[in-house]
């Protein structure tokens, strides 16, 4: 016990104050200090960073299932994309008459594919409001379908793991198709505006930054509520020993829902803020190649730990961008050779570096 | 036949082994006794060269087995039972013991009969999976498995948890006629034909002359009377007693052994 | 079963190994009509080039064969200084050139010297229906049906005449039957009902697909409800045959769906069999696993442009060889990263994908992006016809037939040698599987090795579908795996009928549901499945596999 | 109110030898299995096995390794379906209806052949998660210890003599401590019937006859049936011994009656 | 040293560097040459490459980055046209110049992209009518993969087939996945629907990979040029330079260049290719030419401006005329297309084209497509006094791409 509040004291603290300060800073130093400041974050700077933060936020949401939970999601990009997509909806329903082909109703894709409707599940997606709760309720009842299924029978391990690989690998190609009505391989692009506020414009990105950095420090409190209660424990044991689990009366199945579902609608949010900010979503999204990527931030940063995969997935971004810019041609053997160095080198991620520092001192 | 020197282990900073010497000599049946976390599995796993030890020497038949890999030491004669067992789940009974004729050296491609001698009930179960079986014919796979090796040291790790009381002492028995060192005659008091007996027999006919070195830990004090010559006491990482089976006293086993 | 035969390519190496001596002999006189026309030939447009092929072949030449062959073949030219009209093959650094009138050699021009007589595909239509005429009385079986098939394609009376001079003398039985059915083609048109008649039932349970066109069309009505063909004795008798015709076909078609299911399921066996041992056995989360596959497949292509003029052998070559390289990498991988990782499985899934990235950047380099061009020996190009409506392609033919050699010599392997027993005590218990004396390193070593070649050979074999290119790995790492886990981990035979039964019934699907859906709904039934099944097609069961 | 046998609503009228041989009948039966036959692949590990736990009463399973014990609490506990038989937890209570939650929410509870605890959790937070209380998810999210919780967990440290062991992590235990952990596990579960498998197995001597002391208390409050083959042990311990063997029982009664029984010798005593 | 900087944002890795390493690589020889000239305004070309790995997300971000950190005068790039539809609105929110070399399904016109690849209209339809007219093709199949190049075109096609009379049981459309591997099926649908006996043909709009086993199966299931031809859209030598393509003699693409194009302008380019990329054997294609075009049309724009500033370039550039390779003079169009010639060529087994048919003139490239109902009402004009994108003539309105 003493053990634990030590734990909090020592990382949660500083970490969620870190946030606390970027998200009032950053916006701070991109719109209040001129540009000639050296102190000046460029909106380019600000929107990447929030992508970032996005990210950090969909590997927190990983790390609560396969860290805490013993669940290798290698399907949780399709809970950010379709979050994503929510979100993407609304911003579509937003361009209105300024569609290129004028069209009040439907988004250009539809117009010149001849939908002659919007279809049904483009209802409501006018209203804020609604959008907001498709972005947490689309990816949580697929969590809750798809683990209802799959705890309720007892998958686990790799059988688990690749069944959410075929999760996402069927909703990417799902998506791609036109016929689907969600843009095809082109996705939601061209958006104009959120809440009637110009996404162009720098205090919206600096806002939608700031959103980001919020929803990333209310996902960490609380997911770190979530895991230091008795339920964390559970599902911790669940991870060790999961039939001795079931034996002491617990209906392990629904312990693993709970969990499955609360990180999905993490990533959908994730996504959902990750959208407006990139500017575009298209099923690629889905590629279960990207969703293994997310697994392999938080791997990098250390699993098991939270601030980890924030730490991960911020550090892992952070080196493509620079990589993609810095060496075009040679970037993936730099980022190749990053991830077989850690896992030989640092077993426990790259915090374990730091953790292990901690417990010599 | 064993020798151990000034060995030390640690498990990660925490020092488990403390400056350990032991001696074993050839044809002797020893028992290894200590508390509960004493020491006692680490030491024969530093012996198997499971562990890695930071600093000492373990001399076997002349040779030091320092250097040497785990594999290399089985092929050198030694016969690991395992705390726990440590069954191949996933193979059947005759693969878990297929995997030891590797080591034998002779390139026998079959399984000694006399392995189903002593243990039967594996010759009936040969195609089960190994993490089929009960706990006790576990166990006995476990000890049939480390025969395969013909091996001149056999270190057993609690041999008897959780094995049923007749087979316990057929293991005593097992142990004695691998041994033999001690030269001592076993007797089977013949009462009614049975199953048991047949067994008895077997192993009487099997290996007269082996005489196999043992190393055995056991909590069981009269199995530990019945099948050792010569006993070592363990406590805290150190050999702190040791001698001739009678003399293990009840002051030994006090200050030792109980709680 | 009628003989078989071989694709076009094979046929067309044989054509021209036949008319060489032709060629040589052929010295025409060079003020004459063939002379003439040779020079139309070189200088008409494409546009009015038929024309002059007609005229070329109106002069009844004996050279006119070789030349229209070579013009079909891309093989003519004319030299850009004197215009003289030559053949060119291709040689080092050049072609070389033989001059069509006189059969005189005139060595190797580069290609700048030289313009090529072009054609298009209309015009190669009519060279081909020109030269079937020319070779209906050829040699070769074989090119006396591929001349009957080119002028059944338009049945006018001057080929007809032809034909109906050809059925009394012809002695192929397979050609004899493309003449019938030719004639009861062109009869089907006759005035006469008992012509027609008896021409639908020479056409009765015929494979050809014109046979059955023709047949339809008797049945159709035209636009004001009249049927084009006004005897209904004919119409019933058409209605019969074409009944007997297609009834036919749904058998073949369901055979030929079989052999597509069956095919795409070897290359889904073929592409997890390997991840079956590095992944099944091992545990290993082995990501590069596709990247093996694709240095396989670079290594044929590295095969290939070392041996030139063996591409029907180099196949042989690159199988052993990309087995080793493979291997070899394999073996690097296992000992440079896994071996550090046993124990941790799910942090080999962050290696191997760092390693994935690595090979898939170093072929880029070393080879560029570009995807490279794998040659098909012309012993796997084609089809196996085993008849009008059912024909095997030969390259997937040959891939599942090597599909299950390998399966087959893999299980040998597993079985026979210690190697199966030891990997598998290996990944059960390391700790033990050493005290039992077995080395494990090495066995990790060889294990993973194997696997690996194996993925290497799969590379050979995919080489011979689809792109050499960096990202032959990627498009096969995620079926592997479903079909690995589907059929059950660490089970060889639930990866062999895993593949197979979802390549089957991926391929029973599509003609329904087309070629996404069928794939989501593929997937969609694997994850059902697995909610029947959590352990697979074939799972180990009972106790032991829950410890 | 006993209940007699044959009113019991559910539970089929059984007349066989075995019920015949009831020691105390005056007991009510907690525990019903009949006829409950289990195989893989084709071998029958439990033979139409028969048997009844009293209520309160310690009971003893022994026999030969491989004669089915630990299926018999695989089956009572949800693990393991059998093929054939019933089996009923008090009277109305179908344990082949429910799932192992459910079973041990009734309160049959477990421990395993193989020390099973969390490992890498505290002996008090072991002990916590093993508690009686609402097992549902959200109260689960929400929980917090009361203070009379807090005394429970004492109490068992104390029973089982980990008190001054509560904050480490289970996997640094010894064996035999986390046999008792477990056993203290069970305890928090305030369970009506505890299966016990080889619970002093690893342990020293002096271990084992504390272990034994600690099951003799339970005697009363809670039903148990222990498996166990330290014969001595056993006798330590036994009122009423049943002995398996090859998937049925094949006798029960007080040890001294087991133990000289002729056949009970020939497959599990020995000389 | 002051330089001007372009940016050259083409995927160096993920799926699409197959096809756009190249395009980088033809920037950097571009520049190389215009250096070599002295630069542009008295200051060298600096190229900035970046690699956006396939990932289009990653397409927007490094444009950001290109015009916002390194301040590029113009971005040559893109490919698809999913990562064009990403970067959109980026350079139209910073005022970027994007020149993008590819053909692709028109219904755009942004002022600040320059599309210098076909429009459908300089592809697609020329294709067809020469099947039509001059192959007699009765019968149609429009195989493409699932997406929205190949969707609008085959949905343009469509629409042009049945002006012309084309029956709908005459007409087969099928779509594939990405990549789609295993095309058996497929193909067997095409043979039994070629079989007909009516002329059919294949209108091809398979996309990269997918072309490769496309082709493959086609030899092997013994589907001839002559028997069903398949006119491509995606294929280019590039593409053919990784397939063995002596079965494939006779099939068909159409595109606005073949390297096969015997002309001084061709003849140069391609030895220059050679010498910068060191490898002889490495051909040249359209999209590559398209960047030729492009590039040279952005340098006299610029000399014609006097400055890089991207108003004054997108206003300098419409009526600029710069030579092509296949022996015309573009001209970059009020609607940012630009004039082209339509060229069908056959697949030769050297991997080359030889061009059969080509248009008498250049054809203009029109971004709203005729053939579609809503958008045939829709023009884009650059120029005053409309100066917008899409302009509705019937409304009189504009709307969509920022004007
Ligand atoms: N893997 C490990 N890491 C850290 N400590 C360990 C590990 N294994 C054992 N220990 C500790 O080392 C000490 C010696 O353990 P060991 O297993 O050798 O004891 P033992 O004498 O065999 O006990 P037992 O009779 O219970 O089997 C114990 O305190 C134990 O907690
Ligand atoms: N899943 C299974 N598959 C096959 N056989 C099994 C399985 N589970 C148990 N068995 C067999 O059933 C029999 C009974 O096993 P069980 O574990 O119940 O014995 P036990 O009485 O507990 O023995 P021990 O005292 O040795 O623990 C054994 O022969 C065992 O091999
Ligand atoms: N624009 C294209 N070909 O995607
Ligand atoms: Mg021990
Ligand atoms: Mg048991």
């Amino acid at each position: 016990m003493a053990f634990r509040l030590l734990r909090k004291s020592a990382v949660d603290v500083p970490f969620l104050a870190v946030l606390a300060a970027i998200t009032v800073l950053v916006p701070l130093a991109n719109l209040a200090l001129p540009e000639s400041s050296p102190l000046h974050l460029s909106t380019y700077t600000v929107t990447l960073v929030g992508k970032y933060l996005t990210y950090a936020l969909l590997a927190l949401a990983v790390d609560l299932v396969w860290g805490y939970c013993g669940i290798l999601s290698l399907g949780h990009g399709a809970f950010f994309a379709l979050g994503g997509y929510a979100m993407g909806m609304y911003l579509m329903r937003q361009i209105g008459e300024r569609g290129v082909y004028g069209n009040p109703v439907l988004p250009d894709f539809m117009v010149f594919l001849n939908w002659q409707e919007l279809p049904w599940y483009w209802y409501g997606f006018d209203h804020f409001w609604f959008s907001l709760l498709v972005v947490a309720l689309a990816p949580g009842l697929l969590a809750y379908a798809f683990g209802w299924l799959a705890f309720r029978s007892r998958v686990t391990g790799v059988y688990l793991s690749i069944i959410t690989q075929a999760l996402t690998y069927a909703l990417m190609l799902a998506f791609f198709r036109n016929e689907m009505g969600f843009g095809g391989n082109n996705g939601l692009t061209d958006f104009k505006d959120i809440l009637g506020f110009n996404l162009q414009s720098d205090g919206t990105r600096a806002t939608l930054f700031a959103a980001s950095a919020i929803a990333l420090m209310g996902a960490y409190a609380a997911s770190r509520l979530v895991v230091e209660s008795k339920l964390g424990r559970v599902v911790a044991a669940i991870r060790d020993a999961e039939n001795r689990v079931r034996f002491l009366g617990y209906r392990v199945e629904q312990f693993k829902l709970w969990v499955f579902v609360f990180s999905a609608v993490l990533a959908g949010i994730a996504g959902a803020l990750y959208v407006p900010q990139v500017g575009i979503i298209n099923p690629s999204e889905f590629s279960p190649l990207n969703s293994l990527e997310i697994v392999v931030w938080v791997a990098v940063g250390g699993r098991g730990t939270l601030y980890g995969a924030v730490v991960g997935a911020i550090l892992v971004n952070y080196a493509k961008t620079v990589f993609t810019g810095v060496l075009p041609e040679m970037w993936l053997f730099a980022l190749g050779a990053i991830f077989i160095l850690v896992t030989l080198l640092l077993p426990e991620g790259l915090t374990g570096l730091w953790r292990r520092k901690e417990q010599a001192a | 036949m064993l020798s151990v020197a000034a060995l030390n282990q640690y498990y990660g900073e925490s020092h488990t082994l403390w400056d350990l010497c032991l001696d074993i000599p050839a044809g002797a049946s020893v028992a290894l006794m200590g508390r509960n976390g004493v020491g006692k599995t680490t030491l024969l796993k530093c012996i198997m060269g499971l562990l890695p030890a930071r600093s000492g020497e373990i001399r076997y038949e002349d040779r030091s087995l320092t250097a040497l890999r785990a594999e290399r030491r089985a092929e050198l004669g030694i016969g690991y039972v395992p705390q726990g067992r440590e069954i191949f789940p996933m193979l059947t009974v005759e693969e878990n013991l297929r995997t030891g004729l590797r080591a034998r050296g002779d390139k026998s491609k079959r399984i000694p009969e006399e392995i189903f001698e002593i243990f039967p009930v594996l010759k009936t179960m040969l195609r089960r999976r190994g993490g089929d079986l009960s706990g006790g014919q576990q166990q006995q796979l476990a000890i049939g498995r480390a025969l395969v090796l013909r091996p001149k040291l056999l270190i057993l790790d609690e041999p008897t948890e959780g094995i049923q009381p007749n087979i316990v002492s057929e293991i005593g028995d097992v142990i004695i006629r691998l041994n033999r060192a001690r030269g001592k005659e076993i007797h089977f008091e013949k009462r009614e034909p049975s199953v048991g007996d047949e067994i008895r027999d077997a192993i009487v006919r099997v290996n007269r002359e082996m005489g196999v070195t043992v190393l055995l830990v056991e909590q069981k004090q009269h199995f530990v009377k019945r099948v050792a010559d010569r006993f070592l006491v363990m406590d805290k990482g150190r050999i702190v007693a040791g001698g001739a089976m009678e003399d293990l006293t009840e002051d030994l086993v006090r200050r030792y052994l109980t709680v | 079963m009628r003989p078989l035969i071989f694709g076009m390519r094979r046929w067309c190496i044989a054509m021209l190994i036949m008319m060489m001596p032709g060629l040589c002999n052929a010295a025409a006189d060079p003020g004459g009509p063939f002379a003439d026309a040779l020079a139309r030939l070189k200088e008409a447009p494409l546009t009015e080039l038929g024309e002059a092929v007609d005229r070329l072949a109106e002069t009844n030449d004996p050279a006119v064969v070789p030349v229209l062959r070579a013009l079909l073949d891309g093989r003519l030219y004319y030299r850009k200084d004197d215009g003289r009209v030559v053949f060119g093959d291709p040689a080092e650094d050049g072609l070389a050139i033989v001059d069509v009138l006189d059969g005189e050699a005139l060595g190797i021009v580069g290609k700048f010297d030289l313009k090529k007589i072009g054609i298009n595909n209309a015009l190669r239509t009519r060279l081909r229906e020109t030269l079937g005429r020319l070779e209906l009385a050829a040699d070769g079986p074989a090119q006396r049906l591929k001349a009957v098939e080119a002028m059944s394609k338009s049945l006018d009376e001057e080929n007809l005449e032809l034909l109906r001079a050809r059925r009394d003398t012809e002695t192929d039985a397979k050609v004899s039957e493309a003449i019938e059915t030719a004639l009861a083609l062109a009869d089907l048109a006759s005035d006469d009902k008992a012509v027609r008649i008896a021409a639908i039932n020479a056409l009765h349970g015929s494979l050809n697909p014109q046979a059955l066109n023709r047949l339809h069309q008797l049945l159709e009505k035209d636009d004001a409800g009249r049927f084009l063909e006004p005897d209904s004795d004919v119409r019933n008798s058409a209605q019969v045959a074409v009944k007997s015709i297609e009834s036919k076909l749904t058998v073949y078609r369901a055979a030929e769906t079989v052999f597509f299911g069956l095919s795409l399921g070897a290359v889904l066996v073929l592409a997890s069999i390997g991840l079956a041992i590095t992944f099944g056995v091992m545990g290993v989360i082995n990501m590069a696993h596709g990247e093996l596959m694709m240095l396989g497949a670079y290594t044929t292509y590295v095969v290939q442009q070392l041996m030139p003029g063996h591409l029907d052998i180099s196949l042989f070559v690159a199988i052993p060889a990309a087995f080793l390289l493979s291997a070899l990498v394999g073996i690097a991988i296992e000992r440079g990263i896994i071996r550090f990782l046993y124990g941790r499985p799910l942090e080999t899934l962050l290696a191997t994908f760092g390693v994935s990235l690595f090979l898939q950047q170093l072929v880029r380099t070393i080879f560029s992006p570009l995807n490279r061009s794998v040659a098909t020996p012309v012993w796997m190009s084609g089809s196996l016809e085993i008849n009008g409506a059912l024909s095997l392609t030969l390259n997937r033919f040959y891939i599942l037939v090597f599909c299950l050699m390998v399966f087959a010599a893999l299980l040998q392997v597993l079985k026979r040698s210690r190697i199966g027993l030891e990997v598998r005590a290996v990944a059960q218990n390391r700790a033990m599987a050493k005290a039992m004396g077995i080395p494990t390193e090495r066995v990790d070593a060889l294990t993973f090795g194997l696997g690996s070649g194996i993925a290497g050979v799969a590379g050979v074999a995919l080489s011979q579908l689809t792109n050499v290119g960096p990202n032959l790995g990627q498009s096969y790492i995620v079926d592997s795996f479903m079909v690995v886990v589907f059929g059950g981990v660490g089970n060889l035979w639930g990866t062999l009928i895993g593949g197979f039964s979802l390549g089957i019934a991926n391929k029973l699907l599509e003609p329904y549901a087309g070629a996404v859906l069928a794939k989501i709904l593929m997937l969609v039934f694997i994850i059902l499945f697995i909610q029947k099944r959590p352990r697979g097609l074939f799972p180990q069961k009972g106790r032991a596999a829950e410890a | 109110m006993i209940a007699a046998k044959a009113e019991i609503p559910g539970a089929p009228v059984h007349d066989g030898p075995v019920a015949d041989r009831r020691i105390e009948p005056a007991h009510k039966p907690i525990l019903y299995l009949e006829e409950v036959t289990v195989s893989f692949d084709g071998f029958r590990a439990l033979n139409a096995l028969t048997l009844y736990i009293d209520e309160g009463e310690l009971r003893c399973i022994i026999g030969p390794n491989g004669a089915g014990k630990t299926t018999m609490m695989d089956v009572v506990t949800g693990k393991t379906r059998p093929d054939k038989g019933t089996a009923f937890f008090g009277q109305t209570l179908d344990l082949l209806t429910l799932d192992e939650p459910a079973i041990a929410e009734a309160g049959i509870c477990r421990k395993f052949q193989k020390p099973s605890v969390f490992e890498k959790q505290t002996v008090f937070e072991n002990l916590e998660l093993a508690m009686r209380t609402d097992k549902r998810v959200w109260t689960t999210l929400f929980a917090r210890l009361t203070g009379e919780q807090r005394d429970a967990i004492h109490e068992v440290l104390e029973t089982v003599g980990l008190t001054a062991h509560r904050d480490r992590r289970a996997g640094e235990l010894s064996h035999g401590q986390k046999q008792w952990l477990e056993i203290g596990m069970l305890l928090m579960q305030e369970p009506k019937v505890l299966l016990v498998d080889e619970p002093v197995a690893g342990m020293t001597h002096q271990e084992t006859e504390r272990t034994a002391e600690l099951l003799l208390s339970l005697e009363g409050k809670h039903s148990v049936v222990v498996v166990e083959h330290d014969m001595e042990f056993v006798r330590s311990i036994a009122r009423k011994v049943t002995v398996l063997h090859e998937g049925s029982v094949l006798t029960e009664g007080r040890m001294d009656e087991v133990q000289n029984d002729p056949r009970v010798i020939e497959v599990y005593l020995g000389a | 040293e002051d330089t001007i900087k372009v940016g050259i944002l083409h995927s160096l890795s993920g799926t699409m560097a197959i096809s756009e390493t190249t395009l980088k690589d033809t920037m950097l020889m571009l520049i190389n040459e215009q250096n070599k000239k002295g630069g542009l305004l008295g200051k060298k070309l600096e190229p900035v490459v970046v690699d956006p790995a396939s990932n289009w997300p990653l397409f927007a971000e490094k444009t950001r980055e290109l015009l916002t950190k390194d301040k590029v005068a113009a971005i040559f790039g893109c490919w698809t046209s999913v990562s064009r539809k990403s970067v959109l609105p980026v350079v139209e929110e910073l005022n970027g110049l994007l020149f993008y070399p590819v053909q692709y399904e028109g219904e755009e016109s942004s002022k600040n992209v320059f599309y210098t690849g076909a429009a459908p209209n300089q592809q697609a339809i020329p294709a067809v009518d020469y099947l039509m007219k001059e192959l007699k093709v009765k019968r149609w199949v429009l195989a493409g993969t699932d997406y929205v190049y190949p969707r609008t075109t085959n949905k343009i096609l469509e629409a042009y087939l049945k002006s012309k009379g084309v029956k709908d049981k005459d007409i087969m459309i099928n779509y594939t996945p990405f990549g789609h591997s295993d095309w058996q099926s497929i193909v067997a649908e095409i043979k039994k629907f070629g079989s007909a006996g009516k002329k059919t043909a294949v209108v091809s709009t398979i996309n990269g990979d997918a072309n490769v086993p496309f082709y493959k199966e086609l030899g092997n299931q013994g589907i001839s040029s002559e028997a069903i031809p398949v006119v491509a859209f995606s294929v280019g030598e590039e593409e053919l330079s990784g397939i063995d393509t002596k079965p494939l003699v006779g099939h068909l693409a159409a595109w606005n260049y073949f390297m096969s194009v015997d002309t001084p302008e061709n003849a140069v380019f391609i030895t220059k290719w050679h010498q910068f990329i060191k490898n002889r054997s490495r051909v040249t294609n359209d999209p590559m030419e398209a960047h030729y075009i492009g590039f040279n049309m952005w340098v006299k724009a610029v000399e014609k401006a006097g400055t890089t500033d991207t108003d004054a370039v997108g206003k300098a550039i419409i009526g600029v005329e710069v030579p092509n390779l296949t022996g015309g003079t573009s001209k970059m169009l009020p609607n940012h297309h630009i004039t082209k010639p339509v060229l069908i060529g056959e697949i030769q087994d050297d991997g080359q084209f030889q061009t059969v048919w080509q248009t008498k003139t250049l054809v203009e490239g029109d971004a709203w497509s005729d053939y579609l109902p809503e958008s045939k009402p829709i023009i884009a004009q650059w120029t005053p006094p409309i100066n917008c994108g899409n302009y509705n003539t019937k409304t009189k309105k504009c709307s969509g791409q920022k004007y």
